[in-house]
């Protein structure tokens, strides 16, 4: 039984990496722009499509994610400078039409380039088998994500934590008219922020692509789940964004694989089955509900 | 003189800052009390307080002989303890009539709950016509059609007061009603309230001596939170402390 | 006679006597175009078309004109889309849908107004029984065979501790049920993943748990190839033994996973080197036309169109005439790519199932081997339900 | 001239239907029997959005909740709408009590956030329900029964959600013009100072929202007859998304607002899903135009006179 808990704590924490990757730049677009950005999503779609066809043309799954986080970065940078730079300050209203058009006009785009059906996208050929440590068996290719998660993470609180720019976005998350005033460039700061927000995409895409399927409207599901990480852990700040990613990450794993053995104990296998799943995703956004309501400047916030 | 307005003991303080610290004040029934101080003394606090929008650290608010702290705002306005604003806040987008009758359909006890989803709130003539003729007493006769962000600021400032007339007040809270009034709109506004005096009871915040001197039946000063001398007009004019605390160490002629 | 004119009078002539033979016959293709199940759907829209091409963009001697939509495998759409076909462009057949629960979601509308309805895949266990309708003809199986197929073999290997995995939806449930028909042993868990999920890695770490010696999985299309990747990833391929029907074992799977999937035994009713004349013209204009190895999806589109051919042919274009069209439909006279081919009085075809085993042949390409018959003559368990009228 | 411009709508609303009968179109019919009821759904969200000033991101849930009210009842052997369609709407209604009990103690980004958390929530509850089919949907055996009218044929089905459909946009514009309404309207533009008044504002927003739960729950009954099934899709998030496009892209606040939004969205996606195979593209370039160009919407471009 403790390999089957062990074995999926690392699942939930994979996925919770994953996820964080694609909070982080949701949240700050948020904290800092009061941006409701839905097309956060079709970020992380256009990395995994590059990636699967970067990897396709070159045979190599390394110039994939490269591909992905330089493709993206710039189609961030572009998306940013032509649209969503007019939508700052706009009502919250306006931003949800606007970021919802992109979303269609995202999945038609990539239709019309790749086709209605999946790609193929295969992990690295070294990595495809398991790795065993102390006589436990867990996919390489799993343990790569999580390897790159961590990395991330690290690189992500070092520049915020320690550097001038990391500076800038702690400010500018606490009081952006202030930042404003103290003379930093926002109008460059949300543009650079908006294109690390879109790389971070990018990299969760082409590493989910293999596990997932890279295909039209994948950002979707996945942008419901970042919305709730980055609200329960306090819009705008990345330390929020990170433990919330772990909590939804391990708690919905977790949930969805030990809720239907509990629950078979009570009820028959087949109710156990269905409710299982269902009650483990009700209970991450009964969560998100229930820290909006007692604390709704989240778990960290990033307003002072 | 049974006192309608009771407060005793009120604190609040914001971190370190004591913006209220200990105040005790009483507003007898169809008194204008005025509450003068220097600017930051806690006057706008004060009236929060004992509105209902600010909740106290510590200290009781009595209304008409009824506890009332742990009433919330709008309840308090219910029982007649109503309050209008130093910073104009109307519904700009609503023609200036509207604005009023708004006020005065908030009188649940007189014209039943806003809970009513058909008949249409025009057709209650006598609401319309209230409201109107409240817009004539503040000086805003032709001015009903204008929606409230057209108004100039002294009609603004007129309005403010209808509204706040309109919910057929037991006690009043103004707070610098005059505020960023030229000096004959200020005239005219002074007047009015002179005119309220005896059916409504009034705190009045102001910072004109003049008018203050000529419409308070009682003063209190209020200096750093706290109520130094509470008074009829003549005997807090020559008060020593209010002077030092008021006006400055260096003597001004009076 | 200039075109127009004798145009003009033949729309004269048809529009004045209906059971005259129809100038055209229009046929409603709706099928899963996109999402993880998609790869399903345009292999049978391939072999559809091929079928149709073959015969010269002619269906029963009448021009065919074949109306292609994507359902992306969502019972809404599938319902919105069937109605545009029945309404606006009133087809004559439809034919196409993947999953089962598209299939029942559909089915009533188009037996209400009269449409026969070619099923290429879906074999729901209730359209095969109690719920089953004159208007709806199954060329390919009912959703139990296969994995009846599988449950024999696996039965008869001796394997006593299997786990069953399949999507929740009535195909799934269509598949645990037909395996536990044949296989007798113990069935250690039954795990029912959500329609179109492809990411198994909390399933994979309980079947790590239950140290099962065989496991049962039914995932078509892209969920299967998921799947597969997935379990060799985890380990567990060296000791846990791997079946499936033919659906997560064909081209498609084997085109996008691999040599992991050597040595897997799996059932079907159709494989790409049955010796018969009509299965080999198949395979090799598949091939030539697409470039790559049919499917049994494909083989199934390309049959359901050969059967239309047919029905049309013998009801000499009288689609108004229900009856007669029903009744060439059931004689099926068309030359099946599975050889000798007949109908249960269900509509769901009656047909001998093999065992197939992924080996790389001749030219080292990784493919089915088919290596024996299972069922000869096999009907489904739900004809004795149905009460045709 | 303003006058005419109503009942001359409703009359051409009305002849549509045998026109296209007429001339062999009743599956146009049908399309607009389902423009009519996003319509419908979406003038409810705008009762929340436009009138009460609060931004709720699943407002789909309730519209979903009525089609399963209906749809479970009709599994149930329960067909007369007037049992089934009024029982969707208190399921509806009583669904948006408790989402609005819990919601309206937040503010600004926090509401949009929390009913989008508690659709979901509802979105996952329905597909959790096995013996109700689940993520396949529930299907309908047939249509509902209305005593003396036939909702068998298109055209009559057609007739009694025109009748529905006008019968909720007159009960808005009764509703804008009472108490109810014009508190409404003060609470939208100084929410602080109504408190101030004495208002119970609290009670007057959940009324609000409890309203326009209510009529999405009517629209869903309407949706679960005209479709045939009640499906998860109705509550996923994109459904709510869609249905809050539809008011911004019609005009908040405006009384057709929700109506002339559904009828321009769904109208371009059927135009265009005509025209070529990517028809999202275009829809996806005219909502960001007409958000760019035009920010009070489709209804803040028509003459001043129709704003009331």
């Amino acid at each position: 039984m403790s390999q089957l808990i062990l074995e999926q704590a690392l699942n939930g924490l994979q996925f919770g990496l994953m996820l964080f990757l694609l909070a982080a730049g949701l949240t700050l677009v948020f904290g800092i722009m009061d941006m409701i950005n839905l097309s956060h999503g079709s970020l992380y779609m256009g990395g995994a499509y590059f990636a699967a066809a970067a990897a396709q043309a070159s045979g190599s799954f390394a110039v994939g994610i490269l591909a992905a986080v330089a493709g993206m970065a710039l189609v961030g940078t572009l998306l940013e400078l032509a649209v969503l730079r007019h939508f700052y300050k706009r009502d919250h209203l306006s931003q949800v039409l606007a970021t919802f058009a992109l979303i269609l006009i995202a999945n038609e785009l990539v239709r019309m380039v790749w086709g209605p059906q999946p790609m193929m996208l295969n992990p690295p050929e070294a990595l495809s088998g398991p790795v065993e440590i102390l006589g436990f068996f867990y996919p390489a290719y799993r343990l790569l994500i999580i390897g790159v998660g961590l990395a991330v993470a690290l690189f992500l609180y070092l520049l915020v934590a320690k550097t001038r720019v990391g500076m800038w976005v702690r400010a500018g998350a606490a009081n952006r008219e202030m930042t404003e005033a103290m003379g930093v460039n926002v109008r460059r700061l949300f543009t650079a922020i908006f294109a690390l927000g879109a790389a971070l995409c990018a990299i969760a895409g082409a590493l989910l692509g293999p596990l997932l399927a890279v295909q039209v409207g994948m950002g979707e599901n996945i942008l419901i789940l970042a919305f709730v990480v980055i609200v329960i852990g306090g819009i705008g700040s990345i330390r929020g964004a990170l433990v919330g990613s772990l909590l939804v990450g391990v708690g919905d794993t977790l949930g969805r694989a030990l809720l239907p053995t509990l629950l078979r104990s009570v009820a028959s296998s087949e109710v156990a089955s269905n409710l299982g799943p269902a009650l483990a995703s009700i209970l991450i956004y009964a969560l998100m509900a229930a820290v909006l309501f007692w604390k709704p400047q989240g778990l960290f916030p990033a307003r002072g | 003189m049974s006192e309608l307005l009771r407060v005793r003991g009120l604190e609040r303080h914001f971190g370190g800052i004591y913006a209220t610290a200990g105040v005790d004040l009483d507003v007898g029934a169809g008194e204008l009390h005025a509450l003068i101080g220097p600017n930051g003394a806690g006057k706008t606090t004060l009236i929060h307080l004992i509105s209902g929008a600010l909740a106290p650290d510590a200290g009781a608010v009595a209304f008409d002989g009824k506890p009332v702290t742990d009433l919330a705002m709008h309840e308090r306005a219910g029982l007649g303890l109503v309050r209008s604003y130093q910073i104009t806040s109307v519904f700009p987008h609503l023609p200036a009539l509207e604005n009023v009758r708004l006020a005065v359909q908030s009188r649940a006890r007189d014209w039943g709950s806003s809970f009513r989803f058909w008949r249409p709130a025009a057709a209650d003539r006598a609401m319309t016509e209230e409201a109107a003729s409240l817009l004539e007493r503040v000086g805003l006769a032709g001015r009903g059609a204008a929606p409230a962000a057209d108004l100039a600021h002294g009609e603004q400032r007129a309005l403010e007061l209808a509204m706040a007339l309109a919910t057929k007040p037991r006690l009043l809270l103004l707070d610098e009603p005059m505020a960023g009034m030229g000096h004959e709109e200020s005239e005219r506004m002074a007047d009015l309230v002179a005119s309220l005096k005896g059916d409504i009871s009034m705190l009045l915040v102001e910072h004109d001596m003049d008018i203050v001197f000529r419409l308070a039946d009682r003063i209190s000063v209020l200096v750093a939170g706290r109520i130094v001398a509470s008074d009829a007009p003549a005997a807090v004019r020559d008060n020593p402390e209010v002077r030092r605390a008021y006006l400055g160490d260096e003597v001004v002629p009076l | 006679m200039s075109k127009p004119l004798r145009a003009a009078l033949l729309a004269a002539a048809i529009a004045s006597a209906p059971a005259f033979a129809a100038d055209k016959v229009k046929i409603g293709f709706l099928s899963t175009l996109s999402g993880p199940g998609a790869g399903l759907g345009v292999d049978i829209r391939d072999g559809f078309q091929l079928a149709v091409k073959s015969l010269g963009g002619k269906v029963g001697g009448l021009p065919a004109e074949v109306i292609v939509a994507d359902d992306a495998q969502n019972p809404d759409t599938a319902k919105q889309t069937t109605e545009k076909f029945l309404k606006k462009d009133k087809v004559d057949f439809m034919t196409g849908i993947v999953f089962s629960n598209l299939m029942l979601a559909v089915g009533k509308p188009v037996f209400d107004s009269h449409t026969f309805y070619i099923s290429a895949n879906a074999g729901p266990s209730q359209y095969a029984g109690a719920d089953c309708n004159p208007y709806f003809f199954n060329v390919a199986w009912q959703n139990d065979n296969l994995h009846e197929a599988v449950g024999k073999y696996v039965n008869d290997q001796g394997f006593k501790n299997v786990v069953l995995l399949a999507p929740n939806y009535p195909g799934g449930k269509d598949a645990m049920s037909g395996f536990k028909r044949f296989y007798k042993g113990k069935v250690a868990e039954e795990i029912y993943t959500k329609m179109g999920q492809l990411d198994y890695a909390a399933e994979l770490a309980q079947v790590r748990a239950t140290k099962p010696d065989a496991l049962f999985f039914f995932l078509p299309g892209g969920m299967g190839i998921n799947f597969v990747k997935q379990f060799v990833a985890a380990g567990l391929s060296k000791d846990v033994r791997l079946f499936a029907p033919g659906f997560s074992a064909d081209e498609d799977v084997i085109k996008a996973v691999g040599a992991p999937m050597l040595g897997l035994f799996n059932s079907s009713h159709w494989a790409h080197d049955m010796d018969n004349a009509a299965n080999k013209k198949f395979v090799a204009d598949f091939q030539k036309e697409y470039g790559r190895l049919p499917s049994l999806y494909a083989s199934q589109g390309y049959d359901a169109a050969l059967l239309i051919d047919a029905a049309v042919r013998d009801s000499k274009g009288k689609l108004e005439d229900k009856a007669a069209v029903k009744k060439a439909l059931e004689a099926a006279k068309f030359a099946s790519v599975r050889g000798a081919f007949k109908f249960n009085s269900n509509h769901y075809p009656v047909q001998d199932y093999y065992l197939r085993l992924i080996r790389q042949d001749g030219q080292g390409r990784v493919t089915n081997k088919t290596m024996g018959t299972i069922f000869t003559q096999h009907a489904d368990a739900y004809v004795g339900e149905c009460k045709m009228k | 001239m303003k006058k005419l411009v109503e009942p001359l709508l409703l009359a051409a609303a009305v002849a549509l239907p045998f026109l296209l009968a007429a001339t062999g179109n009743e599956f146009y019919t049908g399309m607009a029997t389902r423009v009519m009821i996003f319509g419908l759904a979406a003038t409810a969200l705008n009762l929340i959005v436009g009138y009460g000033g609060m931004v709720a991101f699943g407002h789909a849930a309730f519209f979903g909740l009525g089609a399963y009210g209906v749809a479970i009842l009709m599994q149930h052997g329960v067909t007369s709408a007037w049992i089934a369609w009024p029982a969707a709407v208190a399921l509806a209604a009583l669904a948006a009590l408790g989402v609005g009990l819990v919601s309206l103690r937040t503010r600004g980004v926090y509401f949009i956030m929390i009913t989008l958390a508690f659709a979901q929530m509802l979105y996952y509850l329905v597909l959790s329900l096995k013996n109700y089919g689940g993520d396949d949907g529930l299907p309908l055996a047939n249509r509902s029964t209305l005593a003396p009218l036939d909702l068998g044929s298109d055209t009559g089905f057609y007739l009694v959600t025109l009748a529905v459909l006008a019968a909720a946009l007159f009960a808005m514009k009764r509703l804008a013009a009472s108490r109810f309404g014009s508190a409404l309207a003060g609470i939208r533009q100084n929410e602080t100072r109504m408190e101030a008044l004495g208002y119970p504002v609290f009670g007057l927003k959940l009324a609000c929202f409890v309203i326009g739960g209510a009529v999405a729950g009517l629209a869903g009954a309407l949706m679960a007859n005209q479709h045939g099934m009640a499906s998860p899709n109705l509550l996923y998030w994109t459904q709510s998304g869609m249905l809050l496009v539809m008011v911004i892209l019609g005009g908040v606040g405006h009384r057709y607002g929700g109506l002339i939004g559904a009828v321009v969205l769904l109208g371009l996606e059927e135009v265009l899903a005509g025209v070529t195979d990517h028809a999202n593209l275009g829809v996806g370039l005219f909502l960001l135009a007409v958000v760019s160009f035009a920010p009070r919407g489709i209804a803040g471009l028509l003459p001043k006179g129709s704003r009331e």
